[in-house]
């Protein structure tokens, strides 16, 4: 795993620039959530793939036995997880009102901010 | 300019009665310290300011600064008392007297500086209030547009002149000015000379309105009269000269110093006088005699010998005197008659004996005539010009530049008054006599041109030797001022010159005809600045256009194109070791988590169902969660399943609101999935060599080492995101928290609300 | 959707929600679990109910705005936070009080750092409940 | 100890609870400003601190450094946190009169208050991870103000603000995974000595790029700044104030901490970067204000020409050029406030933002109009104001290390924001309103006050800082030669641990 997890994170990275750059709001949202995931998948192999025993430190001890995972990246990455998906879940409301109000999820086709004709002050 | 509303008794308001007084306070405190400079002393005070720059607000009273700042206090008593009457009743006569005063001090403040930082803070400020002045008439375009220009040209060259100053400041290690002025070898010997000399120049040329530079003064006429008298002939414009002669003792005998002020000072000449002819508005032909003078006083201080020296301290005087006392005559012709135009005016002496008397006394300085002042600054000009390494130029300068002003004096004071009045306008009320009040500065400066012409040698005693030395470092460096020097080449030339003016008075109406189909032929600066201006805007639009295209398919494309490029040339050019790559610990389950992650991950991208794709990333949650599960991290996976289902039901509510993908995003971009590899690639390869290495795990082993004895808790990874790193988690939440405000704000907003 | 069985159901699966997810809360400290993951589990619980019964029975079930809920879950956060110093100790420091029990840590413990995991749990579950309420309302 | 440096992060905090919980009631209005009051207090305390007594750190949850999360407060945190606490209160007390009873309802306070705790916290955390979360709590706060009202170009806004920004933040997170797998750690002083011995110097580069990108994105830094101008003429006046005034510099502040502190192991990299984008920064900038009518997409423009200055001192990495631009920094953030607010206060008395339709305030409002003209001058670096002194200061420092065409775009480009600001105000302010109508301040009827103090107040900041530059050089001194020599910081933090 130590190589193919590189391997997704660059496969989720790259597929979600592609998306991103599709032009559609919704398919940038597609992105985001795998990009979100990507970057998790980053920090957590960034952290070393070490055995499959959680960080927890059984009854009677003072500190986890033998090998555990690294707890750190695992701390770091639920911060992430719960601030990316408070991000996506605004990203996809904004969508929804991007919707109904511009009438168009295509992004070149929104211009409502900086066309000096649509000044509604 | 006749107000519509006009109070004559409102000129006693403190808006009309203040400045003169304030004006009369400062000049009755220079004259107090007379007796002292021109004894040879200087007066010094100084404030500290910005230590650390090494800036005081230092004050220098020496004999160059006296007169300056005896010229603008003085003239400025004449000038405000004028402005207080002929501004009565406007309704904003109080900002107008607000300026007018700041501008005084501040002009003050700029020929008084003894630090460089301060001289340049006044001279700014002289920037400033001359905008606000100029564009006083703030309703019209064409007086914003002038005071734009003034500030901008005076800017750029301010601001040449700031990064100047700052040289010097290194040059010398010091910003004081009196230190500068001992340290001029230092300064001409340095390798850094050139840009000096070129930086201060550019301060001085755009300051005193030097070809090419020259186009915003007559445009500054836009201002009311008091201003044009004020700022125009004996203030402002002369802030270049006042630079130019300050820097003398530090900047001035070398070569490039010599060419470069004689060029400009004579095209600025020459090239004035010619245009000065053509005008018809007596106010511009007023302006471009100001420029002529202004490139007199540049051409003479050019030349190191006391002569020219002489000559440019005197001629400053004297120009100031007769220069203001014209604008202010004109603006008691204009107050009266409503016009200003040369070809109409005539014959108002018998209604305006006081005035016709005030022109006639300041013309006759300005034509050079005996025994006014004008008569022996013009032989000190001669005798300048002839004492100078190449005589026949700069006599050939001031020939041209004498005989023209002979002729314009004739313009402006001879024939309003003594002329045809034939095309006087007609006027609904009857001709007048200017009041008191504006009477007062043309007839007391046109007195003192003859003054001065009768008694030289208060003058000289007063302000020529101690300027002189000034300027030069010197003591007895100036040359005597004699109304009657004897016979000399000097005295001929002058001759020549009555002979050659009054000819080109007598036909200066064909003259100007035939310079206007000349002038219209020249380049007009005027145009050209517009043209400057207008290239700058369109490529600022150009620019703009391109960066901030309001497409934000563009903006992603820009920034990922960054990355993309910023990452790929720091890998090539700094490298970095993968390490080693093997695989041999790879699993059928990692493969098949693998290819789970891939398979969604693909279905995202290609399908056009939006089911199909929420399907897709959903199975790329799982193999997120499940990678998770299998590595020991249980909280992360259920989290992130958790997390994965809000988001699919999160998007199946949403979807059901949302378009449907179309044909165009779902088709295939090969430069953004060539882009999109890229990354990905380069991601995937950073990664491998950032995990190459063991990893130092010190953090870790503290938290697992402290989580039960000392924070109580068995799960090390809660026990970090409540205990160790609380604090992360507690910003956590608040994002959490503003998110669902947000959305709901955004929710509960009523639609269009852009119509309310 | 309405039917009664379906919203008793709801009822009985919210019910058996809201408690795991509190005893997750409330096991996190020593095994997986924790406020994140029990305040996801009792928001999926109303979710679950809003789905089975509309989200004005599941705003009189809930009392009170989700909003509100998820601002004082912040709130009470902060204030464990901050509260360590009124024992003066630096911020966000854990302060313990363990009920009953000895060394063994067997005893029902009551700590600040509880409170913020409790902060925590109502932060998730008002916020998901909140945008879930305006999303469904918002047709 | 703590204490001063929790307080003036955990006054908002409370005070955005308070403020919502109240939002339906009369109080709703007045517990953020007493909140933003306090925090200003809190502040200066902090501030007071750390200038008697130098670096200041706070261990959250007593862990020692580097485990836990460490909070720090050198000179630059401190001044930082106090210019967010007063341009907060400012901005808090002019939103008053602008927002009403409905955004109120909706969280404006609140929201408002969550930005400014995160704004602090981003500029006192000592830890780069927590820096991320600050980021995110500043982020999605954002995301709520600029949203709030509606309309349709704010949504179109947002979207361009939001899509941009994310992929910054997953720029910062990579980069934050990143290092954590190459050294280990992630409180900051610790990364400083870990990247020093790393073996992986190559490596490092290539990571530091990935935060260079992130915070110059957040900076809005050439040619990743599109999201600025494309949404901050959107919102509420006082919400686009506030962007213009902090959101931009704590990406700004973000480079100057982590490229002194930690990134400065390949200077001639990295800085040399820096250095060039910070004049493409300047020069585009100036040219896209140029380029428009809008007032706030002015301004806005003129932000990112700020931040280019901002950059070069930097770029250049000698002391003086530092303590230049940490002194432009200073001066900058009233005087972008001010300028955003009194065009608020403009659009509201002429009734338009487009300066073609706008005019006549010279006449009728002349107060108004020197309160934007001061900023405004000093933002051109028009002496004898704030910004005069920061343009001497970086220009010197320009020359001073042979960067004479740096110096040359510096005043060049100071020229041309003199340009369009003067007409900007000529526009605006000076000419006569196209229709004729002559709008005084009593047409703003009850909410007079709120709207012209805060202007008038930090209007006062800028002309005070330039009357009397001293002090604030002095600290722009003290700062530089902290963030060139971070040993005491440094020890400061680590202190605790061997």
């Amino acid at each position: 795993m130590e190589v193919l997890l590189p391997l997704t994170v660059g496969c989720l990275v790259a597929a979600a620039i592609y998306l991103m750059l599709s032009g559609h709001l919704l398919r940038f949202l597609f992105g985001l959530t795998l990009i979100s995931n990507g970057i998790n998948l980053l920090i957590f192999a960034s952290g070393r793939l070490s055995g499959g025993r959680p960080p927890l430190v059984p009854e009677g001890a003072k500190a986890p036995l033998g090998e555990v995972a690294n707890a750190l990246p695992q701390a770091l990455v639920l911060t992430a997880i719960v601030i990316g998906f408070g991000l996506f879940a605004f990203s996809l409301v904004l969508a929804m009102r991007a919707w109904s109000d511009l009438g168009t999820l295509d992004l070149a086709e929104m211009r409502g901010a900086e066309t000096q004709a649509d000044t509604d002050a | 300019m006749a107000h519509e509303t006009e109070h004559p008794e409102s000129w006693r308001s403190p808006a009309g009665i203040l400045p003169p007084l304030i004006a009369a306070v400062l000049f009755g405190l220079f004259l107090q310290a007379v007796p002292e400079i021109s004894g040879g002393g200087t007066l010094r005070f100084a404030l500290p300011w910005v230590p650390s720059l090494g800036t005081e607000l230092a004050f220098l009273i020496d004999g160059l600064s006296l007169t300056f700042a005896l010229l603008i206090s003085g003239i400025g008593v004449l000038v405000m008392l004028f402005a207080a009457r002929y501004m009565a009743g406007h309704p904003q006569h109080g900002r107008f007297s607000l300026y007018l005063t700041s501008f005084m001090m501040a002009m003050l403040g700029l020929v008084l500086a003894d630090d460089l930082i301060s001289l340049f803070v006044f001279w700014e400020l002289t920037t400033l209030t001359s905008y606000l002045l100029i564009g006083f008439t703030h309703t019209s375009a064409e007086a914003r547009r002038a005071a734009l220009q003034a500030l901008l040209v005076t800017g750029t060259g301010g601001l040449a002149m700031l990064a100047g100053f700052l040289v010097i400041g290194s040059v010398t290690g010091t910003t004081e000015l009196s230190a500068i002025r001992a340290q001029g070898d230092i300064l001409r010997a340095s390798p850094l000379y050139l840009p000096i000399l070129v930086l201060i120049l550019a301060g001085a040329f755009t300051k005193s309105a030097q070809v090419p530079f020259h186009f915003w003064l007559p445009n500054a006429m836009a201002a009311p009269t008091p201003v044009s008298a004020y700022l125009h002939s004996a203030t402002m414009v002369k802030g270049g000269v006042y630079l130019l002669a300050r820097f003398w003792p530090s900047l001035s005998g070398t070569d490039a110093w010599f060419w470069s002020l004689m060029i400009a000072g004579g095209v600025t000449t020459v090239f004035a006088s010619i245009i000065s002819m053509r005008q018809t508005d007596l106010k511009q032909t007023l302006a471009y005699t100001t420029l002529m003078a202004l490139g007199a006083l540049v051409l003479f201080l050019a030349a190191p010998n006391p002569y020219a020296v002489t000559a440019a301290v005197t001629f400053l005087v004297i120009h100031s005197f007769y220069k203001a006392a014209l604008f202010l005559v004109i603006g008691c012709v204009d107050h009266a008659c409503g016009t200003r135009d040369a070809r109409r005016l005539g014959g108002l002496w018998r209604a305006m004996p006081l005035t016709a008397l005030a022109a006639a006394l300041a013309a006759a300085s300005m034509a050079g005539l005996p025994p006014f002042l004008g008569f022996i600054g013009k032989e000190l000009l001669y005798k300048g010009a002839l004492d100078t390494g190449v005589p026949e130029t700069f006599t050939a300068f001031i020939f041209a530049a004498s005989a023209l002003m002979f002729a314009v004096a004739g313009i402006v004071a001879l024939k309003p008054f003594w002329g045809s009045a034939a095309n006087m306008p007609d006027l609904n009320r009857p001709l007048r006599e200017a009041p008191w009040q504006m009477l007062a500065g043309p007839l007391v400066l046109g007195a003192l041109g003859l003054f001065f012409g009768l008694q030289p040698a208060l003058l000289q005693h007063v302000v020529v030797d101690p300027t002189v030395a000034a300027v030069s470092g010197m003591a007895d460096y100036a040359k005597e001022l004699h109304l009657w020097a004897g016979v000399n080449t000097a005295l001929y030339l002058s001759g020549a010159t009555y002979l050659v003016g009054l000819v080109l008075y007598l036909v200066h109406v064909p003259l100007r005809s035939a310079l206007d189909g000349l002038g219209k032929r020249l380049m007009s600066f005027d145009r050209l600045w517009d043209g400057v201006l207008a290239g700058l805007r369109s490529l600022a639009g150009g620019v703009t256009a391109i960066l901030q295209s309001g497409d934000l398919n563009r903006y992603l494309l820009t920034v990922f194109a960054v990355i993309a490029a910023g990452l790929g040339l720091t890998a090539l050019r700094s490298g970095f070791d993968l390490g080693p790559i093997s695989f041999g610990d790879v699993e059928i389950k990692y493969i098949a988590i693998f290819l789970l992650a891939l398979l969604g991950t693909a279905l995202a991208v290609a399908t056009r169902s939006r089911i199909a794709a929420i399907a897709g990333l959903g199975a790329v949650g799982i193999g997120v969660a499940l990678v998770f599960l299998l590595f020991g991290a249980p909280d992360l996976a259920i989290t992130q399943l958790l997390v994965e289902m809000l988001v699919v039901v999160l998007f199946a509510v949403a979807a059901l609101r949302l378009p449907l993908l179309d044909q165009k995003s779902v088709r295939f971009r090969p430069l953004h999935a060539a882009l999109a590899t890229f990354v990905g690639g380069l991601v995937t390869a950073i990664l491998l060599a950032a995990t190459s290495r063991p990893l130092d795990l010190r953090l870790t082993e503290f938290f697992e080492k402290a989580s039960y004895p000392e924070a109580h808790g068995r799960n090390v990874v809660n026990v970090i995101l409540v205990d160790f790193r609380a604090f992360d988690t507690f910003g956590e939440i608040s994002v959490v928290t503003v998110a669902a405000l947000a959305a709901v704000a955004l929710l509960r907003q009523r639609r269009g609300g852009d119509r309310t | 959707m309405n039917s009664i069985i379906l919203s008793t159901g709801a009822k009985i699966v919210v019910a058996i929600l809201l408690v795991f997810s509190v005893f997750m809360l409330l096991r996190g400290h020593n095994a997986p679990g924790g406020g994140f993951i029990g305040g996801l589990i009792g928001a999926s619980g109303f979710v679950l109910y809003t789905i089975a019964c509309g989200t004005t029975e599941a705003r009189v079930a809930l009392r009170l705005k989700p909003e509100t809920i998820a601002i004082i879950g912040l709130g009470i956060a902060l204030l464990a936070g901050l509260s360590a110093a009124f024992f003066g100790e630096p911020l966000f420091t854990g302060q313990w009080l363990i009920l009953g029990g000895g060394e063994d840590g067997k005893g029902l413990p009551l700590s600040t750092v509880l409170a913020f995991d409790i902060g925590v749990y109502l932060v998730v579950m008002g916020a998901i409940l909140a945008l879930v309420f305006a999303l469904e309302e918002e047709i | 100890m703590s204490w001063y440096l929790t307080l003036p992060l955990a006054v908002p905090f409370a005070t955005a609870v308070l403020a919502f919980l109240f939002r339906e009631s009369g109080a709703g209005r007045w517990i953020p400003v007493l909140g933003s009051a306090l925090g200003v207090a809190a502040s200066a305390l902090l501030f007071e601190k750390v200038l008697t007594d130098g670096v200041l750190v706070g261990q959250m949850g007593d862990w020692p450094a580097p485990f836990g999360i460490t909070l720090a407060a050198d000179l630059l945190s401190a001044v930082m946190v106090l210019l967010t606490a007063v341009a907060g209160l400012a901005v808090t007390i002019y939103s008053l009169g602008e927002v009403g009873p409905e955004l109120q309802r909706l969280g404006y306070h609140a929201v408002g208050q969550v930005l400014l705790g995160g704004v602090t916290g981003a500029f006192l955390t000592g830890d780069l991870f927590n820096l991320y979360v600050w980021y995110e709590v500043m982020l999605i706060a954002s995301f709520g103000l600029l949203i709030l009202g509606g309309r349709r170009a704010q949504i179109d806004g947002a979207v361009r603000y939001v899509t941009l920004n994310l992929v910054s933040t997953a720029m910062f997170l990579s980069g934050i995974g990143l290092l954590y797998g190459v050294t280990g750690t992630l409180n900051m002083a610790d990364l400083r000595g870990a990247v020093d011995a790393s073996p992986q110097q190559g490596l490092l580069t290539v990571i530091a790029m990935f935060f260079l990108i992130a915070f110059g994105m957040k900076a809005a830094a050439f040619p990743l700044f599109s999201w600025l101008p494309a949404s901050y003429h959107t919102p509420a006046y006082g919400v686009s104030a506030i962007f213009a005034g902090l959101l931009s510099k704590v990406g700004v502040y973000s480079l100057y901490r982590t490229f002194t502190l930690i990134f400065d192991n390949d200077i001639g990299y990295t800085h040399q970067i820096l250095f060039w984008l910070a004049g493409l920064t300047m020069i585009t900038g100036v040219l896209g204000a140029l380029a428009q009518t809008e007032i706030r997409r002015i301004l806005s423009f003129q932000i990112i020409s700020s931040i280019g200055f901002l950059l070069l001192g930097l770029g250049i990495y000698t002391p003086a050029a530092v303590a230049g631009a940490v002194f432009y920094l200073i001066h900058n953030i009233p005087v972008k406030v001010t300028l955003f607010l009194a065009a608020g206060t403009a659009d509201r008395l002429t009734g338009s933002a487009e300066t073609p339709k706008m005019g006549g305030l010279y006449r009728t409002a002349p107060f108004l109009s020197v309160l934007f003209m001061i900023p405004a001058l000093s933002l051109a670096g028009f002496p004898p104001l704030s910004g005069f002194w920061a343009k001497v200061l970086l220009v010197k420092a320009s020359l001073d290390a042979q960067a004479f065409v740096m110096a040359g775009v510096a005043l060049a480009v100071g020229l041309l924001t003199l340009w369009s600001m003067a007409t900007l105000w000529a526009e605006a302010f000076w000419k006569a309103h196209p229709e004729d109508r002559f709008p005084t301040l009593e047409d703003l009827g009850s909410t007079q006050v709120t709207s012209i103090v805060p202007i008038a107040g930090l209007a006062l900041v800028t002309l005070a800082i330039g009357l009397f530059p001293g002090p604030v050089i002095a600290l722009a001194d003290g700062i530089a030669a902290q963030l060139l020599d971070p040993a005491a910081y440094v020890a400061a933090v680590l202190g605790g641990t061997p």
